[in-house]
């Protein structure tokens, strides 16, 4: 109905106006700066600037040993730091040929789905909240903190977990892991159904969501993307079922695809990923229980980690996409060269494309729904 | 790069607006009167999902959480520190710095063993809470304890001394809290082929874990003391 | 002389009581909004954070005044006391009741009943978008100048609207005052319903409070201070007290359109199928009217409180859209069936 | 048929194929400097190879690599089968582009690498077949002073424009060397 009232770019006096929006502005998570040229509430360009969080996290990595760096991985994608942490151990361990052993990978997996539940609810409720739902926020940011809690009995940690060790995994699950899941599978799965009835059907969420920041598929493949905004845009592609790690092809899940690749097909396919990392959670732990109690958490690690010198590429499919650690190992203790390849830095670069055309309300509602998380990109 | 054209049908009940709000604000009044009724409870943990914090502490922090260190003592209350150095040598934030000391005679009831950290200093600033100088421990010595209110005043107070961390032992034991040893994860068996690199590398080493680790048999040989072993290599490395 | 002390007292009487109620409001809406979202909200000053809005006012009352660089001085200390001024000045042809006899002399409860007081609310309502417009341009901030434009495109829009929905009550009733209005809502309507403003005009009711609730700049409406988008709206490089006046301005308005609503359409100070006037003293009658006035208004500043934080926010141009193309129309459609009604039931 | 033999035979005829390397399953190919445009078209559009997706481009020092290569090190313990790249120069050049390429049909990867020498530190941008290599390549010149050709918008990414340095290298220190960023505001 308000297509039309849209007011169409560059037919204005040519009176623009650079909005700079960020760093520090409340719709900016982290240090995001956006310069935006505006024709009144229309967009004529944005341009994304980044680096107000670099760190130099491949530099450290270059100059800690490869153990040491599993710390600073938490850093990158503090929303999901154990799929961080798992990303690089993956990456050292391919290098190594270390063979993880099965029940490791499988708290792994279990792990790794509860993160990717509890990313994906901040990335909703973020939306929410730039899109003036607050309430949303809240309750899934409950039920995250209580995904918190499963962490915090797992290693200690809640936030940045420093999950796992090169090899396997540090811990075993907590004794009362499934009474703790058993007791939160319900209140997620409502927490979501609530956030679904507030937001889903609402014309105003809808008006405010359908059609914004659309996107083809051709154009997103080029652009780089991955994960969640890639699936929204049509293709199905998911590490977990295309390139299967951790034992991923064993356990029934459905990819969810979305048809535009705006922001609601996004919003959309991160509700139905929740649902299905709660069935993978489920699968996982079935098999776990399988396992025999002593089974090995741990492969055989060299005393030194001292992979041979030699160069791998290993990615997984973290919340946000394609999550990969490029190592080069000259054969000493420390990694020649880490690169990471965060997904959201693929997919903000085309974030120009993507607002062009839009109003202002529309570019806080597309960043939000990219969740470009700051520590990632900017590493 | 043009745009797909999104068009998508409403439903009735999604065109008029008021009925979706309406549905949502009956959920809304469904939460506000759960939370209402439930603020009337006494306590300061009225609402469920809510920590009154300082004044309500019974959520429970995990036995294994990672929090404000202490320095253990055994059981005859005698420092089991032995200055080894590898917490300082793992930590990736290189925020320990340990001093070595010699025991003289007559302090056998003040130090466990021959070498003691004549200072052992912890930059809580610096820190971030990783667990691998916990983990690499030979003594299990230096704990990450369940303290995690770390707010002080000044700089100075954020730097952990030998003697705070001592007395974060003592809090810690009197209040219950020390932290549980950690529970070591089975590693897979090894092959029947000894691992070369193992006789190689300890000799050189002061520390007294690695020898252990290399006395038991090779199955029992666990995650941290491998990590242990890697530092161990290290410290050789550095010494050398 | 009498009347000159009565009128005074009202005055001051309900200037301090709406500002109260502005005040209180203030708490309601962040505890409120705390347990709709699972959380206690304020609730550490004084019994059940009671005094929060004082710990807050005496905040903003001490907090260093900034005036911005760049800032057009004059515009950008008026823009709050223009914002604030008509929000407190609107309600004084709003009845809080009904009549109380003291001293032999018959007083009403409202600070005066002026026969075009419908017209009033509606010429002094639109002042308060000068101080918004004004506040954004002498910022000279782009997030004000935005949000200051948002809001008077909103509120401009939302006149009309608003206009033509109480147009038709204005049908319904054959008055411009709100006491005669209030008072024709006594009785039963088609011989089951209370003779409420509701029941007449649904329509309008829905078309008013979407209306009203552009005009407070509430959500769904809250574009000009949009906090995601715009930061805060003309509002931005405002502090200490003026930025108080911004926000107090808020509640009170809030207070008078639920004043209003109240007395339009859900019959000011009667009970429905009961008329509590004909068993009650003239005094304990004036004090019972007036708390069920403030019965009614208090729900629909809850419902303020409520729509606030469950809705998403809209867009611009979709508000423009609703406004002009849903709100308008609907507006005139329903000026039409009254005029008709009427016109066949007279 | 396995990718090798694939990419060799796509490659081959062409003698676009400086090296191949294969560690851990990742196969890499190092290219010639100056047809790598040629070479992604090749790689992208001959079918059986296909690798329609740009995972990722980035920089690589190898300054204390080819250092370390020139002194024998120890032999690492348990020799996984890694084949050494064969270089033909005794010092190869000292910076490399890595394209991380990926075929989304058969899900294959593979890197391509170019070697880049410091006193000619120009690579074809990639811009034209992948939108892609628009922010990595702007990283690479930011962290190694790679300047790729035909970027649109070839200018520091997460440095600020002034910054005198390029901090991925390894001659650089980890503390850095004191650089400031001075802003400048308009009155």
């Amino acid at each position: 109905m308000n297509q039309n009232l849209t007011p169409q770019t560059g037919h204005g006096t040519g009176d623009y106006v650079t909005v700079n929006i960020g760093p520090s502005h409340p719709a900016m998570h982290g240090t995001l700066r956006v310069i935006a040229l505006t024709d009144g509430e229309s967009l004529i360009k944005a341009e994304p600037e980044i680096g107000y969080l670099h760190r130099g996290v491949e530099k450290l990595g270059e100059n800690l040993s490869y153990h040491q760096f599993i710390p600073i991985t938490d850093r990158l994608n503090y929303c999901s730091a154990i799929p961080n942490n798992v990303s690089y151990e993956m990456a050292v361990e391919k290098l190594m040929g270390l063979e993880v052993p099965e029940k490791a990978q499988l708290i792994r997996v279990i792990m790794m789905e509860l993160a990717r539940i509890a990313d994906h609810q901040v990335c909703v409720g973020i939306l929410g909240v730039d899109l003036g739902a607050f309430t949303p926020f809240f309750y899934l940011i409950i039920q995250r903190e209580e995904i918190y809690e499963i962490f915090e009995w797992f290693n200690g940690a809640r936030l940045t977990n420093t999950f796992g060790r090169i090899g396997g995994v540090d811990a075993d699950l907590p004794d009362d892991f499934e009474e703790r899941w058993n007791e939160l599978k319900p209140n997620v799965r409502k927490a979501n159904e609530e956030t679904e009835k507030l937001l889903t059907h609402n014309r105003i969420w809808m008006d405010r969501t359908i059609g914004v920041s659309a996107f083809s598929a051709e154009d997103a493949l080029n652009w780089g993307f991955t994960g969640p905004c890639l699936r929204a845009c049509g293709v199905k592609r998911d590490l977990r079922k295309d390139e299967p790690y951790c034992m991923y092809d064993k356990f029934d899940f459905e990819v969810p695809v979305g048809k535009n690749g705006d922001v609601f097909d996004r919003y959309i396919v991160r509700m139905i990923e929740m649902e299905q990392s709660i069935k993978i959670i489920d699968q996982a732990y079935k098999l776990y229980k399988e396992m025999p109690a002593d089974a090995p958490l741990m492969a055989r690690v060299p005393k030194v980690i001292k992979p041979p010198a030699g160069e791998v590429y290993s990615a997984l499919e973290s919340p946000n996409g394609e999550l990969g650690f490029f190592i080069k190992s000259d054969g000493s203790a420390n990694p020649y060269r880490i690169r990471i390849r965060p997904p959201c830095y693929m997919i903000y670069q085309a974030f120009p494309e993507l607002v062009k055309g839009e109003l202002i309300a529309d570019l806080v509602a597309c960043l939000s729904s990219l969740n470009v998380i700051a520590g990632e990109l900017d590493r | 790069m043009a745009k797909p054209v999104v068009k998508k049908e409403y439903t009735l009940t999604e065109r008029i607006y008021l009925w979706e709000i309406l549905k949502g604000m009956k959920l809304t009044w469904g939460h506000f009167w759960f939370n209402f009724k439930a603020c009337w409870r006494p306590g300061p943990h009225t609402i469920p999902t809510c920590w009154q914090y300082p004044e309500d502490r019974t959520r429970e922090i995990s036995p294994v959480f990672r929090g404000e260190h202490y320095l253990q003592r055994d059981d005859k209350g005698r420092e089991v520190c032995i200055a080894c150095g590898m917490c300082a040598k793992i930590c990736p934030a290189k925020c320990i710095t340990v001093k070595k000391g010699k025991r003289e005679e007559g302090e056998e009831d003040k130090y466990a063993s021959k070498t003691y950290p004549a200072s052992f200093q912890i930059d809580l600033l610096r820190c971030i809470f990783c667990g691998f100088c916990e983990e690499t421990c030979p003594k299990n010595a230096i704990v990450l304890g369940r303290e995690f209110e770390l707010a002080r005043f000044s700089k100075e107070e954020c730097i952990l001394d030998k003697r705070k961390l001592l007395l974060n032992y003592r809090k810690a034991k009197e209040e219950g809290k020390l932290k549980p040893p950690k529970k070591r994860v089975p590693v897979v068996p090894a092959p029947p082929k000894p691992e070369k690199a193992e006789g190689g590398e300890i000799k050189k080493s002061k520390a007294a874990a690695p020898g252990k680790a290399l006395k038991k048999p090779v199955e029992k040989v666990k995650s941290t003391e491998q990590v242990e072993a890697t530092q161990n290599k290290e410290a050789a490395e550095k010494e050398k | 002389m009498d009347d000159w002390l009565v009128a005074i007292i009202k005055v001051v009487g309900i200037w301090v009581w709406v500002l109260l109620i502005a005040v209180v409001m203030t708490w309601v809406e962040r505890r409120g909004a705390g347990l709709i979202q699972d959380r206690p909200g304020p609730n550490r000053a004084g019994p059940w954070g009671l005094f929060q809005p004082l710990a807050d006012g005496i905040k903003l009352f001490t907090k260093e005044e900034i005036i911005p660089t760049k800032a057009q001085k004059f515009l950008y200390i008026i823009g709050p006391a223009l914002f604030s001024l008509p929000a407190f000045s609107a309600y004084a042809v709003v009845p809080f009741g009904d009549k109380i006899i003291l001293g032999g002399k018959e007083i009403i409860l409202q600070v005066s009943d002026v026969n075009i007081g419908f017209l009033y609310i509606l010429a002094i309502g639109s002042m308060a978008v000068y101080g918004v417009i004004l506040g954004g341009w002498g910022s000279t901030n782009k997030y004000s100048i935005l949000g200051g434009l948002r809001s008077t495109a909103q509120m401009v829009s939302y006149e009309v609207a608003l206009g033509l929905a109480l147009l038709a009550v204005v049908f319904v009733y054959g008055t411009f005052s709100l006491r005669d209005m209030s008072l024709a809502q006594q009785g039963t309507f088609l011989g089951f319903l209370p003779n409420w403003g509701i029941f007449k005009q649904p329509l309008g009711f829905i078309l008013f409070i979407v209306a009203a609730y552009a005009e407070a700049n509430r959500v769904p409406f809250d574009l000009p201070e949009a906090e995601s988008e715009i930061v805060s709206g003309y509002h931005t490089e405002y502090g200490s007290m003026r930025l108080g006046l911004y926000l107090f301005g808020e509640y009170v308005n809030l207070v008078t359109i639920s004043g209003v609503i109240v007395a339009l359409y859900f019959g000011s100070w009667h009970l429905p199928y009961i008329d509590l006037g004909a068993y009650l003293g003239p005094i304990s009658w004036g004090i019972v009217s007036f708390c069920i006035f403030f019965l009614k208004v208090s729900f629909f500043l809850w419902l303020f409180v409520w729509v606030r934080w469950t809705l998403p926010r809209f867009r611009y141009d979709q508000v423009m859209g609703l406004g002009w193309r849903g709100l308008i129309p609907l507006a005139l459609f329903n000026i039409f069936i009254t005029a008709l009604f009427i016109q066949l039931t007279v | 048929m396995d990718l090798k033999k694939r990419v060799e035979q796509c490659l081959g005829p062409e003698n676009l194929v400086v090296a191949m390397a294969e560690c851990q399953g990742d196969l890499s190919v190092e290219v010639p400097k100056s047809s790598i445009l040629d070479v992604m078209h090749l790689l992208r559009d001959t079918p059986g190879l296909g690798f329609n997706f740009l995972s990722d481009v980035f920089g690589v020092d190898n300054l204390d690599f080819n250092k370390s290569k020139k002194k024998p090190k120890e032999k690492t313990e348990e020799g996984e089968g890694v084949e050494e790249i064969t270089t033909k120069e005794s010092l190869p050049p000292r910076f490399e582009v890595v394209y991380l390429l990926l075929c989304l049909e058969r899900n294959e990867r593979l890197q391509v690498k170019v070697r880049v020498a410091e006193d000619d530190m120009e690579v074809d941008s990639l811009y034209s077949i992948w939108k892609a290599a628009d922010w990595p390549e702007r990283e690479a010149f930011d962290m190694y002073g790679i300047r790729f050709k035909g970027h649109p918008n070839l200018k520091r990414l997460l440095m600020w424009d002034d910054f005198p340095a390029y901090p991925l290298r390894k001659d650089y220190p980890l503390e850095g060397q004191g650089e400031e960023r001075h802003l400048i505001y308009d009155d």
